[in-house]
């Protein structure tokens, strides 16, 4: 058992052709050869990459190979349309890496997706790894291995450190998610740890996230209310200074709101064990 | 983005807001010339993209063109809160007879555009929300339907504004939204909205900011951007592709991806409790090509407090070897004397070390752990102080 | 028992101070008072109007009453918002009598409330009418008497016309409902039929339509395969001309498309009976 | 309401769809100069708001001014189907390599609009659709998403376009979209879309149709109503708020209601077989005033065929005996010989009935229900035959 993604997955890649997609595509079809069945350029039909069939459209890549899932390496202007064609395709997981996607494309396309059946990860995400599966997007493989810790995070590299150094102290995980540090997401906090809460084989989890918004905060009033497993967490960002933008399309705290130090304290309140250093976190799951 | 307030009452303009028709100056003569069309008392402003210009003395009232240019010349050059006032709004002073606020931005949590008044114009708006949440009244825009008429009349309703309002109130709201929109704005607010005297509505101050993100396709605005404003590092960052942030601490952080940046910084504060800290916030992006690193390096050791450098690379798909050759060809380009510490994962990460440790360069060491880098760091800034 | 509304209905009327609002106010008033609760008219909050109060909102006017219903009687140009500020108030049944509503108005108000709680009838429709209990539109309460019969209707007069020769044969009716002939409305025949099949004390079905578009054969699908209790229809519009439009937005035969024959020949496939007057449905009925 | 061939293509133009740039001309000598001034082989097309222009010899190619001139002069004032030709349309012929279809509607049952290609240009998309489905290619359109990039692509692989062309006729479907839009309209076609002998695309003939409910947001579009291809009658109606459509029959139908008045003509023809019918469709709205039914009633008598007239009012709320009082109004102010049979039905029926009786109008009778009214108008009008 995994969440969202497993050795099932059937995956296209949409901007198979371009450099970042071609790429990741060898990566993902290197980590997982079954669960890569093709990718969308249009104009581009009929070629192949990496061994995997290139269609015009997303409709037509599902019509030839079932595909469920679709990971986007689009340019950001494009991006929103890349996702409103795969939801128009019926695809029930759409992870967005593309980054610098305008924030009222963003609002638009939540509002649109929030009443079908296709949920979105992202967008500027890692996107997601379930460790001997399925790789979906740009998380290098190395750094996971299969286990029983769930992994969620706003954040990209910080991620892979964290999933690194439970790797690296014998804790697999059962699936790594990047959700993205952009204003508007697909896919929320809460919405993964319901998942975790209900994946059998998820025993903890690991929340990584940073200043900006309140979606930490929202994540602990879940993890209080609804939450039987344990959950460890880092929280990036408590020496950055108010009213700074750090990195981070949403990365800023305003007005006061959105500081580390009330997401940590939110976080303890609720029970969970909040470290100071991202190296720690293994040691606060064990 | 942020544009400044002249800048952005002249967008509102643009969509049928009405705003007092001032003139900027970036001199004390040109304040007197306008001031002298404008006729009668005038408000002197210092355009300077920081909140508490009033407090800092850099909005004045002058009763002729004279005095206009009298404080013209006390505010231009003045510093406010670290930024230099290099052009001031000359307006005509109105009649004041009520002050409400109207804003508009993106509301995480919801998804959608939450559109805010209160009757308490002229504070800050998040002043209000704390302070006193029931005069704020939010209505959240459907991105496809946008603002309902039923909705600005339910921010008139919930603010107490007078009936004969109402129409004028919903024009400047609808007009407030279309150029939130247009504009690509993360923010567009009046603050205050004014009822004069004559009971007309009017714009008297605005602030908007704008998407980084959807600049391409708005090159008119990308052409205001004050690099006056930013830091000069900040600017030469930005047009190297880097994002970068000044901070008051020692140790120069270099990092790939924000989060990890953060974290790094906030590691290098642990271990440097009240003595040192980070210098900076810097993400160099994905990889970390030698130019890229060159660049980087050149900004953080710029700024003259900086004692000791981190670097912190998790390479994730890169081999640490690559990325080990590009940091030392970047400090083959950028000779320096500061203590350097490196620390590198990734595939090959222990042949990137070896390469690091083999290169003998005499102020660069490698570490293995995030940690272990950190507190290295630290040492070496309290070191060199 | 009866379909859309009841003497539990609380119904305000947006548009209530206009000329039409106020005397149609008057009527449903008159027919059932205690089923309507008040108004809206945007800057007449805390008049009166036939005894019931005016709200400058739907908000404010579903909380001070308890409104679940609402008919709307606004002119054209306002009518899309008067439904999307009723649909946003959470009002679980919007009646439109407004007529001339642009056709690309009503597409993105279609749009808008399909993934909605609310049911829109209408616009340009009578409204309905459940004799004895509610009386919701324009519908005249005098012709209909409480009984048996559901009567659905793409007309106005027409619907009163039949309505009237049930009640004069002593067939009383559940609930009248014109859902009106604009090419896009909130809700068709099948919606109705479906409500109609499932409510107890409807025993037989009354179905008028008219030339143009495909309604009508729709609905000979759906009672073929779904309704069990009978049928008696008339198409109006044997005699018209195609590719000319007979006053209704939606009555015309375009490209051979929409003809009564077809319509009748459909319908007469399902098994329903279809009368060349509209005087003989009572019989047909029999 | 439709617009002209000509109309329509300066629309589509305004959206950026390419069009050859013709001109129309009224007159021969008109027509000459426009031909003169293209130079070259012209296409003469008369401009009438009806399909088979072509086949009736309203489409003529000339290879001369002159020989335009001709043309003109034979196509200016023939009547096609109808309709007299008072415009004619001169393009410069086109080099045709390929025709293609391409249309946008609204579908009643999606909710939606749909655009629809088929690779069978020229020809009407009704008979592509019924003899040929499988080649009509159709998207449904999000109306507040809009046509998207992905679907015009649909649309292009559907008709075997070859890719060359994909862009090219991405930005035609979206263009096309967009006019369908901003103007309104409930139809809005190119039939045919040419790629030339250039490889270019072009569209060489178009149709639009408006919302007559939108007209109000489009006063340049009411303007263009072209009122020579209307009957004088059904201008009048139009300007009298009635709805009214001339047919062929003898009896005068004036009812209220548009489902009613299809009904009411139904009848007609039932009782009246082959030999009388209804001579119009006439729909006179909610209740019955004087003055519009009197304005109805001098629409139905200039039609010089109808032998009797029959009215069928369905008062609704109204009260019986108030439009009976408002028909005699009427009828004193239109007289007439012509028989006349009334139906009335609402509250007070009998009582109207009572008053219409009393009147002692030699040439009006009253009938109870709306098959004696009917059967009673049918053998009047025999009579009167």
């Amino acid at each position: 058992m995994a969440i969202l993604a497993d050795s099932n997955t059937r995956l296209i890649v949409q901007g198979i052709t371009g450099g970042e997609g071609s790429f990741h595509t060898q990566q993902m079809v290197e980590y997982a050869p079954e669960t890569i069945v093709g990718g969308v350029t249009p104009g581009k039909g009929g070629e192949w990459v990496h061994g995997k069939p290139v269609f015009d459209t997303v409709e037509a890549a599902v019509d030839a190979t079932g595909a469920n899932a679709s990971v986007i390496f689009v340019p950001g202007r494009f991006a929103a349309d890349a996702i409103y064609e795969a939801v128009d395709a019926g695809i029930g997981l759409i992870v967005c890496i593309t980054e610098h996607i305008p924030v009222h494309d963003m609002m638009r396309v939540y509002d649109y997706i929030k009443d079908t059946d296709s949920r979105l990860v992202g967008p500027n995400c890692p996107g997601l790894l379930t460790p001997g599966q399925a790789k979906i997007g740009i998380m290098p493989g190395y750094i996971a291995t299969p286990g029983y810790v769930g992994v969620v995070s706003k954040s990209g590299t910080l991620t892979y450190e964290v999933v690194y150094a439970l790797t690296n102290e014998g804790m697999g995980q059962t699936t790594c998610i990047g959700i993205g540090g952009d204003p508007i997401i697909g896919t929320n906090f809460v919405d993964v740890l319901q998942m975790f809460e209900d994946d059998p084989q998820t025993e903890k989890v690991v929340l990584i996230g940073e200043i900006g918004g309140r979606a930490e905060v929202d994540a602990a009033d879940f993890i209080k209310a609804n939450m039987t497993k344990p959950v460890a967490a880092f929280i990036a960002g408590k020496s950055a200074p108010e009213g700074t933008r750090m990195g981070h399309a949403g990365a800023i705290v305003e007005g006061g709101e959105g500081t580390a130090a009330e997401k940590i304290e939110a976080l303890e309140e609720a029970g969970v064990r909040v470290a100071s250093n991202p190296e720690e976190i293994p040691a606060l799951l064990k | 983005m942020n544009l400044h307030e002249y800048q952005s009452k002249l967008r509102f303009a643009e969509y049928g807001i009405p705003i007092l028709r001032g003139k900027t100056a970036t001199t004390p003569d040109a304040a007197y010339e306008i001031a002298n069309e404008l006729g009668g008392t005038v408000v002197v402003k210092a355009q300077v993209l920081v909140g508490g210009r009033g407090k800092a003395g850099g909005v004045k009232l002058a009763k002729s063109a004279d005095e206009a240019k009298q404080h013209a010349e006390a505010i231009l050059g003045m510093n406010i809160k670290g930024l230099t006032v290099r052009r001031v709004l000359i307006d005509p002073a109105a009649d004041i007879a009520k002050e409400i606020y109207l804003g508009i931005t993106n509301d995480r949590a919801a998804g959608r555009a939450v559109m805010m008044a209160s009757s308490e114009g002229g504070v800050e708006i998040e002043v209000v929300a704390r302070e006193n949440p029931q005069a704020l009244i939010r209505v959240h825009i459907d991105p496809f339907l946008g603002l309902r008429d039923y909705q600005a009349r339910t921010l008139a309703i919930g603010i107490g504004l007078p009936r004969e309002h109402w129409r004028a109130f919903g024009k400047i709201a609808h007009s407030l939204y279309e150029c939130y929109v247009g504009n690509d704005a993360l923010l567009a607010e009046i603050n205050p909205l004014v009822i004069t005297g004559d009971n007309e509505l009017l714009a008297l101050d605005g602030k908007m900011s704008i998407d980084d993100n959807a600049l391409d396709r708005h090159p008119d605005i990308a052409e205001m951007r004050d690099t006056d404003a930013e830091a000069a590092a900040e600017t030469e960052a930005r047009k190297a592709g880097l994002s970068y942030v000044k901070l008051d601490g020692q140790i120069g952080c270099m990092v790939n991806g924000a989060g990890l940046a953060m974290a790094t910084m906030d590691i290098t504060k642990l271990y440097g409790g009240d003595e040192v800290g980070p210098a900076n916030f810097l993400d160099i992006g994905g990889g970390a090509k030698a130019e890229t690193v060159a660049a980087a390096l050149r900004i953080i050791l710029a700024d003259p407090n900086v004692k000791s450098v981190l670097f912190n690379i998790f390479g994730g798909i890169t081999r640490g070897d690559e990325v080990a050759r590009g940091i030392l060809q970047a400090l083959d380009e950028v000779k320096t004397d500061v203590p350097m510490v490196i620390r590198l994962v990734g595939t090959n990460a222990e042949e990137g070390r070896a390469i690091i440790d083999s290169a003998n360069i005499a102020n660069l060491s490698s570490a293995a752990s995030l940690t272990e880098a950190a507190k290295k760091a630290v040492e070496l800034a309290k070191g060199a102080m």
